[in-house]
Formats: structure tokens, C-alpha cells, sequence
């Protein structure tokens, strides 16, 4: 991992630390075949929910995963920035192609 | 109600393009083709159609593309300098298989060379103007309705074959006001193709030398086009096989309907001893000429070419089997002569009258030159 | 007459290229003639020499510039020089007065030297009706048009409001031979 | 699925650009647009020149066209003029915009012919490796421009406004919201439009200028940019090397090109002879 | 002689314009503005592109160049960056600079490169037999526009202004003391610079739009034309249809282009290494 | 010092260019040729020389000629879209008689085509992409070495000719990394013409066939140089007889200079039976084919054009008398097989190898062809 | 003559109507060859110097002609505003090619 | 040994272009050999595939491309499907473990599949190594160049301050092959 990716884990695992789990169950759903590790996702979440990894089946080296899924609020801003269409919140019937 | 009337060349080209059901023009106003854009000015919104006039030439012909892949005929109309901008965009249209109608009213180059004088001088430029591989159609009448005919022919084979086609035409045609008689709606052919409903995205999909189906918006389905090589769905794609089957089916479409596509016109040549090979302008002068060395008891006839690309290889081949001369004229330094001498077979004299000074050759300069082969 | 051939001369030459595509007009749609004018400039800008021809003939017509010119006019002495070859030996020959006051070796020529562009303006009261002017010019000493239907067309060609100035025109043009 | 995943073609999928490029960012911003407008796709056509960002319409299931490099609003046109109800839109990078591109971009402005462009401003030629653009910031390191870049940029919201624009906004890919809303908005806009979107090439400008992660360079671009009430408050040399942000222009007055020519031009020839004629 | 005289080329008169063109009038003052500055004619070069104001050069005793329609300023470019010390000049028709040449006339303004333009705004292609040109006023007539232009045109002035130019002014051919002299401050500024002047073509605009006499066509110039004081001074709806003259942008803070290339640019070369590489 | 170096093909000319004196260089970033412009925007202000970016390839020609009016030796490099962008340059270029080397590093076409995929398909864009009738000298080096000398050769063979001239190379050699010898200075000529003196303004003023003058400005005499047709004054003129000579002035400075001009490169052609006749990528393919073919007893040669326009037609037709079968191999449907199918006497057998899918032809499959001759 | 430059004749004439000859002696210097008789001159002089005449010679049909030499005052209007370099003003050394 | 050819093939390809541009730059350079790199690109964007030939040679090197490969290192399932053509029956082959799965028919070839990627993120710190990682592979399965070499030369091409990083990969390179 590179810095800037750790300092994200980071910069991510602190903001969790200042909050609770979320009341509210939210369903995250990634699609391993489009996500880059590029991190904006992790970058961009306010719970610190998404945490990146090093991850051998990446050609980019880097994947992301759900860290800590009782934190997500559902505020949807990973699904919204992600330019790789690769991770959605409380999709509606939890079916996608390539998903993990 | 079809009787001769005289319009300036331009203004034939004009309304055969209006006939031929062209219902886009777009263009950039340039000597001796603005005419051609001042009636489309004038006539196309009267029958709802549009013309528009653009920032420059490579804008008039990106919309004329543009325009086509909505649904319409198009066309645009230049010279020389605006010709040599529209290069990178027949490729584009050659790639996506668009078709379009330039119009090249030919004079003096190089560069803005002599704006108001004829030439014949851009025909290799129509054959190789852009980069690439890439088939082309060029057409070049040379009589007033022939400038009808071959314009609405310009119009159904660029439908037909979805390819850009080039009519030429030269200072001297564009800017004459001539007799004519314009045929009556409905004695001609114009070809339309049925809109075809895209139930699936391969749209380039077919077989070598089929003719391609048209590909445009707005069909039910959502389609892509490219600019970069791209496979039967229209993706970009460089993989060597397709690239090769991609580029076979856009060459041979024009190739294998060579019949179809090429016309030319032959005067006096079942007996002629000299095979005079012209086009546009120059095969006005050449037929003259044709005809006072019959008169004279010079065995000469004409070939005139229609069609100029693709070459009319195999009409002039049958003809060298017995006319062993032939003298290319044209208004450049040497262009289809080239060709000529590629195809003509082993032992036909050949000879030349070129010149590119502005001023088309007489009639009798090519019959001067017609008598000393035969001396 | 098989084949009759013209060759108007001027500087600018909005004037004669009119000239010729009304002349044009009318042997095609009123004398069911053919007929083909093609006009030939030296620049792009205004001011060069321009020469327009116009062949008129009972056949279709081949090569389109003149070869062998039965009757020129010229209103310039730049382009009568540069354009007086061609002429046949019996041609006829108008040139403005004024304004072509070099003729060299004129031949067998019939010249008539007539003050066009002046008479015009002074004339007809605007140096734009040249065009008529030479028209009726060309038509009284060729004939290769009836004066008729001449006049017929100019009425029906001339913008609203201009057919009188355009009458008067062709009155200056026929009056200026005499 | 989602609504606005109707509008991307994954069968394309994934798409071609380096991992946290901005591109992706404005593809689902857009199709987002598209959805809260519930348009059919095939009303929709997506346009585009050569460059990362030009390869974006392959990505959209509307019809989509890949052009020639700077030309994209000049095919466009021709769309538009054909189809006037249908809703075109062109993708265009800077270089593409406002190089080789600049004139058409002028043109369409002044004409107000209803295109909607988006213009992804980052700053850099992406695709051919990190070349200046006019939009390349002062003193930034390229590949052409090894020891700074001497060249002011564009000022694209100054230079639409004065080629008479009718819609001019500006936002970034940090706003996603904002976003969105802004490119709904232009897509309702009748005239000709613009949002020029900032966006990230940490690849080919970041690498060069030490923001070599998406994350140091969408930062940067947070840094950059405001709101345009902030940005007034500034003083001239504390704007300079600000971007306000927001909608600029948005002039309903002016009526669109093909509605002019259609409506205006179309029944005065068809009513009336030509006037002004010699 | 005149000193003035000292740059016309005699020897190819008289010029090929329409009796009455406000191109000769130009072609006259900015031979005064020469003169004033008494330059060497060598040391002089004047570009032009296609037009009939592009004819111009053929008349300058100086170094004279003819070029291709709508690239004028990019030979001129070239010339200026080869020798940064000339004198080098465009003239341009308003179809020229703003139709096929806007690019390059917005890119010179932005790297403000040391080239002086002269561009001649007669709102029509005049050398084409009069199509309409993006500086056609709307609702005037054409060869193209038989039914009266749709299309706004541009405004140089703010145009140029938002590409940063840092020299724009306005002048007409009915003022030539004014004329001369902001040409010849044009000349002396070092950046870019534009001085757009209205000038007269009655033949191919006047005679479509009932003013067929330059004498005419000049005095309709004087009436939509005025001091920007002036101008200031009337409301949005009084000022649509006019004019305002003077020198509206005039930045001598701005580094020239070739100064900032041969004593920044080369400087850091030869004596660092580039920075910023990968 | 000179010694072998690892340089890419793209470095290679740019390194050559400034050896040659190139001083000015306008470009604008396109795939396959990017590298060259960079490599100029580091070294160019290192020498006090200039590089600039222009907005487009348009602009780069123009500026580019601009500056060699004013005394630079200039060069700019592009592929195929920008050099179909700058065709009105080029004839620009051929009517004033300038000096400037223009690069077209050859990719995939037509269109965008294949950016990153070699091509040899601008071969006859190169000859004739610009309206009007036009002189043009176009070189192709094909190895390291050459990529140097033919640069250099480009820059004096402008300089001596007042002509452009295009450099063609293609993806493969502007992106390979290869081991290369940089000749010490000195060891190859530079040509300089002498700044002229101008003394009146006649300075097209020259007889057929005798090298053009510098024609430069700031020398002492304003000059006028113009893009439209003109008299030896460079004045305007489109008088026919004026016209003749000015035209020819152009073109035979070129063909009557052809020895100078062409150059080519001959390997096993004495007794060859078969000759491959080749240029650029495919030479290098042709050169390992033939080396392949000899070792088997196969008695093939190949003809390797350096100059591919003019094209090396005598050396080639000299070939011919005594080989009667010819294989053309180029990456492209066919182009300058059309000039060898022209000037091959009758009786010599002509084969192709032609493709442009991306995909340059292995050693392989030239050694194949040459093989299925001599069955 | 056509109407715009009758009037402008007119108006010329009514501006000299409203003055007196000049007092100092001012020589103009009309250049025939290069006059295309736009009248752009006899517009701009404020002393109603020059007129128009139809003249035969030129091409254009029009001339100018210095119609009251004395009402000059030299203040160099007309040969500034001559687009064709074909009148001058108290001319040096008074020669000039072509001059009438 | 007269004639070497190697191919690389990966996703992107920045890394071995890289690697293909030391290896030739050492035996050119440091070992007066004959070499040549040329990459093949399938697309134009980044995450094609892409493959770089390196041949190195006694000789004069007619063509660029590889025809008859002796070691081939890829990254990436793609470009292994496109490019495995070509090579020898005794081919040197190093696939990455986790990205390249599906091997196909590996007739006589000597495969190694090892962790390449991974290992440089993890070993190296920085993706971008994986050209020196690929380097190191190469040299020590092919000796064709010298291991001193190629330390020499990666001391003198690295940036300032990266020496130690790039030192670092030469060594996951060297303990990636057993
Ligand atoms: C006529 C032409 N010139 C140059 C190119 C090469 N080219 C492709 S994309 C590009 C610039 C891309 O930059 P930008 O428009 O900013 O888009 P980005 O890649 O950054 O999204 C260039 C110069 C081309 N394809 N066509
Ligand atoms: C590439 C190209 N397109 C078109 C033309 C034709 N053309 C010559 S001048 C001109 C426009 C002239 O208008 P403007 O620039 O306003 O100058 P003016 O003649 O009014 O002075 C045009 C379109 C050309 N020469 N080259
Ligand atoms: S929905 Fe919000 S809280 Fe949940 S993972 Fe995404 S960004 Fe984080
Ligand atoms: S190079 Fe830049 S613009 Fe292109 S895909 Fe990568 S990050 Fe995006
Ligand atoms: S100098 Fe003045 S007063 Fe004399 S003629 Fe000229 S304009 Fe009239
Ligand atoms: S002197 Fe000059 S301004 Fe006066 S009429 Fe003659 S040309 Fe026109």
C-alpha cells in the first residue's frame, strides 16, 4: 500500500473511532470485478466504514473492503463517488452481476 | 415540367442535390463553389430543410456527418483549400461508414494559388487526401446534365454504400450559366433506404462485399459510433483479425460493386485509333476535338470518365485490347495519367497533354495533339 | 447561323457577367436556342481584367470558352489587350472610347469605339445598367437575339420598380450605334 | 437496479481510466442527470472527441459518438439540426475544448445552439501523457512544459460569458451533489450550455507536480475551489488562484439556434420571398 | 514625399478595392503609424490571411506576407518567436480573425504574444461576394442570410478581453486621427494587442441593406459608433445596437510571450536541469 | 564521442533534428509522435533555440513556416489526423517555396484509427494529401543509423530545395528503444544556405531547374511572399505564361535534381531472382526474410527505399532488367505497389504482401511470399 | 452620377456656401491614375473644396476634381481620409507620378 | 548466445516498458551488445493490454518484434492469452500467481508462477517497481545480462533518494524465483 492509500486507512479508522455502529442495518455491495483500490470511496465516507487492502487479485494492486459494516449510515456518498460503478448502499434486490 | 433552362453549373449541382432529397447543408462559403451554398440558403428553408453555415470547413463537414448519422442527406460544397481541410474528417466518415456528399469545385493550387481559375488538379487528393486506408468515390461529370445526373447518383450511392462521395467539378463548370434541361421528378432514380429498426448493437456486422446497412440514431435502440477501429458492435477494437475483417468490408463494398459504381461515357471508340482520355472541363474540349478530327478523317474517340474513382480499369482495358494510343488530358501536371499508365497493357502508346496555368485546353490543342499520334 | 460566339471584356465585371447571362437567358428559354456563358476572371478582387463568353448555337454545345469570337466587347483597355485573341478575322468589335484608347493592328475588324460606361451613367443614371446597355448593344449588331424578346425579358427580369431605368437602358445601348 | 444505471452500457465495462480518475465521476453524475429527467435512452445522444474523457461515451447505453479529436461540438451540430427534440450531449477534455477545439466551443456559444457540453477541466492532455493545455495552471510541469509552464489559462467562465453563452457553471468532481444538479440543470436549459467540471489526472499532471494519488489531487482541487459567494468576497490577488464555483450565466431570454431557424427562419422563406436581395 | 510614403509599394497600385473601401483608409494610417515611429521597413513585417483586407500586405513597402485564410497570426507567431525584435503586424477580415481564425486569435491573446493585429471589421465576407460573418449585425442580409441573420456576432472587444488580451481597442474609419494614433500605441505596447476597426463594405453588406454608397455606409459607421465615455453613459437597451471606441485594455504589467520564453524559460534550462520529471 | 546508445526511434530524430541546426520547432501532442515534441521542449531552450505548443497541428505548420521565412530551420512532428490537419499548410509551404520538416510518424488509420498500432498507410497522403499540383520529397528510414542520416538529410534537402519534406516513420520505430551509433559532428553535412543579400524583389526570378534562392526576410530589402499564385517578384499573377514557368520552377527543382534527391539502399539484388521491394517497418522484416531466404538457397534481394517520393524509379527499373519478379511488401491495402505496377516493364511478375491491421509482418511471412515465387 | 454622390456634391457645395476663400494658399495634388472617384474626400472636407464629376476616363465613371482651390485651408482631412493615396495636401515638392 | 528474445506483457504497461528500457539500456551500454525494445499496445487508454519485445543480440537486429521467444513474463490473464504466441517449445515462462490463472497448454515450457504484483506492493512498497522486480526476474532466470550490471546501472538510473527502494526490488526480484 502506498501512503497516501495508508494514510486514507488512516485518516478512515479515526473518523470510526469517533463514532458508534449505526442503529440502522445497511447492505453494501461491492463489484470486485470494476473496483480499482483507488480509494476515493474510503477517502469520502464519513464512518470510516471502508478500509483499502493490498490485494493480489487487483492489477492495480489494491482493493477495497466493507471494514466495518455496523458503522455504515447509508449516506450513499461512497456509491456516488465511486467512478467505477463498484460499490452500491442498500441496492435494491442485492443482485449484481460480478458482485462478491 | 421538364424544359431547358439556364442555370449557372453551381445552381445545377444546387437543385440535383435539393432532387436527390439532400435535406442538410452545411457549409463555408469559398470561390468558385459559394453559389452552390447561396441557394442552399435560399431554398432549403422554404422546404423545411437546413442549411447552415459553419466556422470553417472541418466544422461543415463534422456537421454534415453528424446531421447524417441523425438521419439526414447531406452535403457540402467547397474548393482546394477547403478540401485540404476536410481531409481528417472523410476518414472519419470513411470509418464510420457515414454517407456524405463533398462537393469539390476545382481551381488553381497549390495553396490559395488562383482562386478564380479551373483546374483538375485535386483528383489525386480526392483519391489519397486523407490518412489511412480508405475506399472513395469520386464522381466528375462534365456536361450540364450530367451535373444533375451524377449529382443525384453522388447522393444514392454515398446512401447506398454508406461512404463519403466526391463530386468534382471545376471553375469552369461552377460558374458557367448553361442550357440544361432538368429532368422531371420521378425519372431518375433516388434511393432511400429503409430506416432500419436496431434490435441489437452489431451494427457493422455482415459479410465482406455486402453492402452495409445504415447506421443512424434515433432507431429504438441506442447505438455507438467511432472514429477508432472497431469491431461489429461499433467498440473500438484492435484486435488484428477484426481490424482485418473491418477494413476488407469497408474496401470491399466499394470493390466488389464496381459495376454499380462506375460510369463513364465513350464517343466514336469502336473504330478509334486514339483512345482520348478525359474528364470534366477537359473532356468537353476533347470531344470537340473528337469529333473535328472525325470530320477531318482522324479515327479519335473519347472516354470520358464519370466515374474517377474508382478507376474504370476494366472499360478501359477492353478498349486498349483493340485502340492501341491513348492521350490522357487533364488540367494538372500529371495525375490520372498515372493510372493510365498502370493499367495500360504492354505496347499502348501514351501520351499526355497537361498543363495547370488556368487555362483549359481548346479543342484544338487536343486535336493538334490527337494528329500527331497518328502521323 | 450554326454557331455564334461572344466575348465581353471589362475590369470588375459584374456588369458583363450580367450581360452575358442575359443574353444567355434568352436565346435558351425565349429562342430555344443553346447557349452557355463562361466568365473568366484574372483575381479574386475586384478591379482585374474579366472576360465573359457566350456561345449561342442551334446545336449542344462542347467546349465552352470561345474559339473563334464573332463579336467582342471591351471596356477596358486591359482586357482588350489580353483578350482580343481569338477574334475572327471579320469580327465586330465595340470597345468604350474612353477607356480603350489603344486598339494595335484591329484586322478586319468592324470597331465600333462608343463611349459605354459614360453614356450609361449619364444615360441610364447608374454605371450598373452596363449590363443592359451592352446587352442591347450586342443584340442591334449581332442579331443573334431578337430585340423583342429582349425587351420581353428585361421586363420580366428587372427587379420591381427598376424595368423603366432598365427600358432606358437598352434605349442608351441601341442608340449608341448608329 | 438503479435508475440510473438504465444509462451505462456494462457490457463496455470496466471502463478504461487509471484508478480514482475524475472520469468515472462525471459518467455517473451524468447518467444520474439523465435519470432524475427519466429520459428514454435513445433520446439521448453522447458525443465526444479524442481524449480520456472522450472515450466516455462508449460507457453510456444512450447512442453515443466517438469523434474527431476537438470536433465534437461541430458533429453535434449537425445532430441538434437534425433532431432539435432530442437532448445531445458532448463530453469534451480541455485540450479537446479549448486547443484544437477552442473555435467550435466559441462558435456554439454565440449561436446558442441547444448542445450541452460537458467540459472536464483537468488541466492536462490525459490521454496522450501529460502535454500542456490552455487550461494547464502557470508554473504546473508537464511533459512540454519541463521547466513550467508559461502560458496564463483560459478562463472558461470569463470566455463562454463573452462569446454570449447563455449557460455557464462550473463545479468539481468533490461536489457530487451539486454536481449532479448542475448538469440536470443545464440539461433543461434550452440554449447552449456549459459546465465545465474540475477534475483530477493525478497520472499525467499530479505525477508531475506532486499530487501523484486521486486523493492528494481531489483534494487540491477542494482547496482551489469555492462557492461563488465566497468568492467574491476575496480581494483580486486572493481570486486569482481561486475557481468560484456555481452557475454563472443562466440566460432563458435568448432563444435556441434550431428553434430560431425552425420557427423564425423556416415560415418567413416559406411565407415570403427572400428580402434584401440585389 | 510624404514619410509615410516610404512604406507603400507603389509600384503595385493601385490597390484592388472597391472604390470608397475602408481597407485603403487602414492600409493609410497604419503606414502613418509607421512613420511616427519612423521605422526601418525592414525591421517591419505584415501578415495577412485571405480577404480582401487581406490583399493589404501586397501595398506595405515593408516585409509582406500572404498567407492562408484564418492562420495569419499563426505565421506570425512563428516570425515573432524567430526574431522577437521585428515589427510584426496582422491584418485580418473580420471573417478571417473570428469565423476559421477565432482560435488562434484567442490563443495569441492568451500566451499574449508580441503581435500587433489590425483586425477589420466590415461584418461580411467582402472577397467572397458577401456571406455572413460572425460580426454580421443581426438581422442584416446576405448571400447566405437571404432572410436575415439569426446568428448574435460576436463582441470582440469583451472576447478578447475575457481570452486576457492585453491591448483591445476600437476604431472606425471615420476617426483617423484617432485611428493612427491607437494603432501606433498599439505598436508600442508588447504584448498582444487587437485594434478592431469598423470599416465600410458597401458593396458586398451595404448593397444588400440599403447602403450601397460609401458614402452612405460610412456615415451609418459614425452613427452606431461613440467614446466609450459616451457610451458609458446610456442604459443595457441603448447600448445593444452601439459601438464603443477607444482603448478599452491596455496591460503593460503582463509579461510578453518571447520575453518570458527567452529570459525566463531558457535561463532556467541552461541552468537547471528540468524539474518536475517522473 | 560517439558511441552506441540506447535511444528511442522518436529521440532519435529529435536528436538529429538538432544536430542538422533545427532551431525552431511548433507541434502539437499526438500518439505515436508525442516524444519527439518533448524531447525539443527539454533540449530546444537548453540551446537558446525555440519550442512552442501550439493550439493545434494547423497552427504548428503555420508557425512553423512563419519562422522559416524568418530564418529558422524548423521542423514539426504528427500522425496521421494532424497530418491530414495540415495539408493546406503544406501546399502553403510548396507555393512560397519554404523549408520545414514535417515528421508523420505513421499509426492505424483511417480516422483515429489505431493511435498506438503501426501503419505505413500515409505513403501516397504523403505524395498528394494537398490540393493542387505540388513538388514533395518524402524519406523513410527503416534502421537506427538511418533514422539519423535521413533526418539530417531532411533538414538539407529543404534547406537546398526551399521545399517541405516529409519524414515518415511509423510506431514501431518512433516507439522501439534501440542500440544506435550518433555519428560525431562533422561526419555528416550540414547544409546552410547562405543568407542572401537581397537586392530587388525579383526573388523567384531563376530558370528551370536551378535551385531556388533563400528567400527569407529581413535581409536588407522587404519582400513579399504570397501563398496565391505570384511572378517572379512573388506580386500576385495568374497570366497563363507566368503561371507555366512558376509551376515548373517548383516541380523541377525536385525532378531535375532526382540524383541528389533519392536514395536507397540495395542488399543481395546482383543475382536475386526475386526482388522485395520495401521501406520503413516492413524493410526491417523484408531484410531478416531475404537474409532467411539466401540461407535456404532462395535467391531473394531487396530493394529498401530511403526516398520514397520521388520515387527511386530508375534505380528501380535498372533492377529490373535483370529480375523479372518483384514482391512489394507495405503495411497498408496497397499503395505504393500502384507505382511499381506503373513503372515495372511488362513480363515482371508482381506480388504483395499487404496489410494494416497493427500487425507488421513477421520475417516469416515475407520469407513465405518470396518463397511462393519461386516455386 | 448616382444620387449619394450628387447629394454629397450638394452638401459640399451648401458647406462652401457658409464660408469664405481661405487666406493662406493651399495646394492640392490629385493623383488621376489611382482616384476611383468614391467622393469619400469631397464627404469629409469641411470647406466644400472638391466635387464630383462623371468622368468618362476612369474606369468607375467618377472623378474628383479640386473645384475651388481658394476655399482650402489645408487641413489635410481629404488626404487622410483617400483610401486610394490619390489626393494630397501642400505635397513637399509638389511632384508626383501621375499627377493631373 | 546470438540472438535473445524476450517478451513482457501486462495491463497498462508503464512498468514493462520500464523494465524492457533498463534491460536493453544495460546490454547496450554496459555490455556492448545489440538490443532493441519495442512495446505493442492493444488500446490507447490506460488497462490495455500491452506487451514490450526485447530482443538482445550479437548482431545487427533486422526486425524489432520478437518471433521465436525464450522467456516470457506476464501479469496479467489478458495480455497471457493474447501474447503467449510465439514462443519456443523450451521457453522460460513467469506468470503472476494471482492474476494469471488460467495457464492453458504449456507444452515444454519451464513456468513459474509467482506473486509478482503483490509482492512488489508488499516487498517494494511501490507498484511502480514492478519494472525493476521484472528486471531482476529476467536476469536471474536468463543471465542475459549480468547481475553487477544491472546493479550498476539501476544505482546510476534511479532518482535521487529512490536508490535504496530500487535496490530493495532488485532483491524481492531476486527472492521471487527460488
Ligand atoms: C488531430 C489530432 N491531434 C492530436 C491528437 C492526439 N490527442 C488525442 S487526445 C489529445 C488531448 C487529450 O487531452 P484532453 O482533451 O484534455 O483530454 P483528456 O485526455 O485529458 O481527458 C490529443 C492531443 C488527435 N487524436 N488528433
Ligand atoms: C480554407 C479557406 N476557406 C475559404 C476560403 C474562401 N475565402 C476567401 S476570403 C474569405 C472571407 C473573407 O472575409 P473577411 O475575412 O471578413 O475579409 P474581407 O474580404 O471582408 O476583407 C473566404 C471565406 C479560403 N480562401 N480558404
Ligand atoms: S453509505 Fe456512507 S457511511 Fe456507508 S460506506 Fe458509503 S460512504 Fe460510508
Ligand atoms: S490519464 Fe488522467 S485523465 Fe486519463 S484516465 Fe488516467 S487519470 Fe484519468
Ligand atoms: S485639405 Fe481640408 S479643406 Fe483642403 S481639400 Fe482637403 S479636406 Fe478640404
Ligand atoms: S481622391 Fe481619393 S477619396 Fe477622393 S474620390 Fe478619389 S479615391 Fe476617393
Amino acid at each position: 500500500m502506498e501512503k497516501e492509500e495508508a494514510k486514507a486507512n488512516q485518516d478512515a479508522l479515526e473518523r470510526r473511532a469517533k463514532r458508534k455502529p449505526s442503529p440502522k442495518q445497511n447492505k453494501l455491495t461491492l463489484v470486485p470485478l470494476y473496483c480499482k483500490g483507488c480509494g476515493l470511496c474510503v477517502d469520502i465516507c464519513p464512518t470510516g466504514t471502508l478500509q483499502l487492502y493490498d490485494d493480489p487479485k487487483n492489477k492495480y494492486g489494491t482493493s477495497v473492503k466493507i471494514d466495518a459494516p455496523d458503522f455504515c449510515i447509508g449516506c450513499r456518498m461512497c456509491e456516488l463517488q465511486c467512478p467505477d460503478f463498484a460499490i452500491f448502499v442498500n441496492y435494491e434486490d442485492g443482485k449484481k452481476e460480478g458482485v462478491k | 415540367m421538364s424544359a431547358r433552362k439556364v442555370l449557372q453549373g453551381n445552381v445545377i449541382i444546387a437543385k440535383a442535390a435539393l432532387a436527390a432529397g439532400c435535406d442538410f447543408f452545411a457549409g463555408y462559403p469559398i470561390t468558385p463553389s459559394s453559389e452552390i451554398a447561396q441557394y442552399m440558403s435560399k431554398e432549403m428553408p422554404k422546404l423545411e430543410r437546413t442549411f447552415i453555415q459553419m466556422e470553417d470547413e472541418i466544422a461543415s463537414l463534422g456537421a454534415c456527418i453528424g446531421a447524417s448519422l441523425a438521419g439526414r442527406k447531406t452535403m457540402t460544397a467547397t474548393s482546394g483549400p477547403g478540401f485540404s481541410l476536410m481531409q481528417e474528417h472523410i476518414g472519419m466518415a470513411v470509418m464510420a461508414e457515414v454517407p456524405v456528399v463533398i462537393v469539390n469545385v476545382m481551381r488553381g493550387g497549390p495553396s490559395t494559388g488562383m482562386p478564380t481559375k479551373p483546374a483538375q488538379s485535386d483528383m489525386m487528393q480526392a483519391r489519397w487526401g486523407t490518412h489511412g486506408d480508405h475506399p472513395i468515390i469520386a464522381l466528375y461529370p462534365a456536361f450540364a446534365e450530367e451535373m444533375f445526373s451524377e449529382t443525384v447518383r453522388a447522393f444514392n450511392l454515398a446512401e447506398k454504400y454508406w461512404n463519403p462521395v466526391i463530386l468534382l467539378s471545376d471553375e469552369v463548370l461552377g460558374k458557367a450559366h448553361m442550357d440544361v434541361e432538368i429532368p422531371e421528378p420521378g425519372s431518375y432514380e433516388v434511393y432511400w433506404e429503409q430506416p432500419r429498426q436496431i434490435i441489437d448493437l452489431n451494427i457493422y456486422d455482415r459479410n465482406i462485399g455486402e453492402n452495409p446497412p445504415r447506421v443512424d440514431f434515433f432507431h429504438g435502440y441506442p447505438i455507438h459510433i467511432d472514429g477508432l477501429e472497431h469491431d461489429a458492435h461499433g467498440w473500438p477494437s484492435f484486435d488484428a483479425r477484426t481490424v482485418d475483417k473491418m477494413q476488407k468490408l469497408r474496401m470491399q463494398k466499394i470493390y466488389q460493386n464496381l459495376d454499380d459504381i462506375i460510369r463513364y461515357k465513350e464517343y466514336f471508340l469502336d473504330d478509334a485509333e486514339v483512345l482520348v482520355f478525359s474528364f470534366g472541363i477537359s473532356a468537353r474540349s476533347a470531344l470537340a476535338a473528337v469529333k473535328a478530327a472525325r470530320e477531318q478523317g482522324v479515327k479519335a474517340g473519347l472516354f470520358q470518365a464519370l466515374t474517377v474513382w474508382p478507376f474504370p480499369r476494366a472499360a478501359l482495358q477492353e478498349r486498349f485490347k483493340k485502340t492501341r494510343k491513348v492521350l490522357t488530358v487533364e488540367m494538372n501536371m500529371g495525375q490520372m495519367k498515372y493510372e493510365v499508365e498502370r493499367i495500360a497493357p504492354p505496347g499502348v502508346e501514351k501520351q499526355n497533354l497537361l498543363r495547370a496555368n488556368g487555362m483549359p485546353f481548346s479543342p484544338d490543342e487536343v486535336l493538334n495533339a490527337i494528329k500527331e499520334m497518328v502521323r | 447561323m450554326k454557331k455564334f460566339e461572344i466575348r465581353y471584356g471589362a475590369v470588375g465585371g459584374q456588369g458583363i457577367i450580367t450581360a452575358g447571362a442575359l443574353l444567355v437567358d434568352i436565346a435558351v428559354e425565349l429562342e430555344n436556342k443553346f447557349a452557355i456563358e463562361s466568365p473568366t476572371y484574372t483575381a479574386a478582387v475586384r478591379g482585374g481584367p474579366t472576360k465573359v463568353d457566350v456561345i449561342v448555337s442551334d446545336e449542344a454545345i462542347d467546349f465552352p470558352h470561345a474559339t473563334a469570337i464573332d463579336f467582342f466587347l471591351c471596356t477596358d483597355q486591359r482586357p482588350y489587350d489580353i483578350y482580343k485573341e481569338r477574334l475572327k478575322d471579320n469580327a465586330v468589335v465595340v470597345v468604350d472610347s474612353h477607356l480603350v484608347r489603344e486598339l494595335g493592328d484591329t484586322r478586319n475588324w468592324k470597331v465600333y469605339p462608343v463611349p459605354i460606361i459614360n453614356e450609361t451613367k449619364v444615360g441610364a443614371g447608374n454605371v450598373v445598367l452596363t449590363s443592359v446597355v451592352s446587352l442591347a448593344v450586342t443584340q442591334k449588331l449581332t442579331q443573334v437575339i431578337s430585340y423583342d424578346h429582349m425587351v420581353e425579358h428585361i421586363k420580366h427580369w428587372a427587379p420591381k420598380g427598376t424595368v423603366e431605368m432598365n427600358l432606358k437602358a437598352i434605349e442608351v445601348g441601341m442608340n449608341l450605334i448608329k | 437496479m438503479r435508475d440510473y444505471e438504465k444509462y451505462i452500457r456494462y457490457r463496455t465495462f470496466p471502463t478504461p481510466w487509471c484508478p480514482g480518475c475524475g472520469d468515472g465521476v462525471i459518467l455517473k453524475s451524468i447518467a444520474m442527470a439523465f435519470a432524475e429527467l427519466n429520459l428514454d435512452p435513445d433520446d439521448i445522444v453522447v458525443v465526444a472527441g479524442i481524449g480520456c474523457s472522450g472515450r466516455m461515451p462508449t460507457y453510456f447505453n444512450t447512442n453515443t459518438l466517438h469523434t474527431t479529436h476537438g470536433r465534437a461540438l461541430t458533429f453535434a451540430t449537425g445532430i441538434k439540426l437534425a433532431k432539435p427534440e432530442k437532448l445531445v450531449v458532448v463530453i469534451s477534455g480541455d485540450g479537446d475544448a479549448t486547443a484544437i477545439g477552442g473555435n467550435h466551443l466559441i462558435h456554439a456559444a454565440r449561436r446558442n445552439i441547444g448542445i450541452k457540453m460537458i467540459l472536464i477541466n483537468n488541466g492536462i492532455y490525459g490521454m496522450t501523457g501529460g502535454q500542456v493545455s490552455p487550461l494547464t495552471p502557470p508554473t504546473f510541469f508537464t511533459e512540454t512544459t519541463p521547466y513550467g509552464n508559461i502560458e496564463p489559462h483560459f478562463n472558461v467562465r470569463k470566455l463562454l460569458t463573452a462569446a454570449e453563452a447563455s449557460f455557464v457553471a462550473r463545479e468539481t468532481v468533490n461536489r457530487l451533489m451539486q454536481l449532479k444538479q448542475v448538469i440536470k440543470r443545464s440539461f433543461q436549459h434550452k440554449g447552449f450550455s456549459v459546465v465545465e467540471v474540475m477534475s483530477n489526472c493525478h497520472v499525467n499532471l499530479g505525477r508531475r507536480n506532486k499530487m501523484k494519488s486521486p486523493l492528494v489531487m481531489t483534494k487540491y482541487i477542494r482547496d482551489i475551489t469555492m462557492n461563488m459567494a465566497e468568492f467574491e468576497k476575496l480581494s483580486p490577488a486572493e481570486q486569482a488562484p481561486k475557481y468560484p464555483l456555481g452557475i454563472f450565466v443562466e440566460n432563458n431570454e435568448r432563444l435556441e439556434y434550431t428553434d430560431l431557424y425552425y420557427n423564425h427562419i423556416v415560415p418567413v422563406a416559406q411565407g415570403s420571398g427572400a428580402k434584401g436581395e440585389k
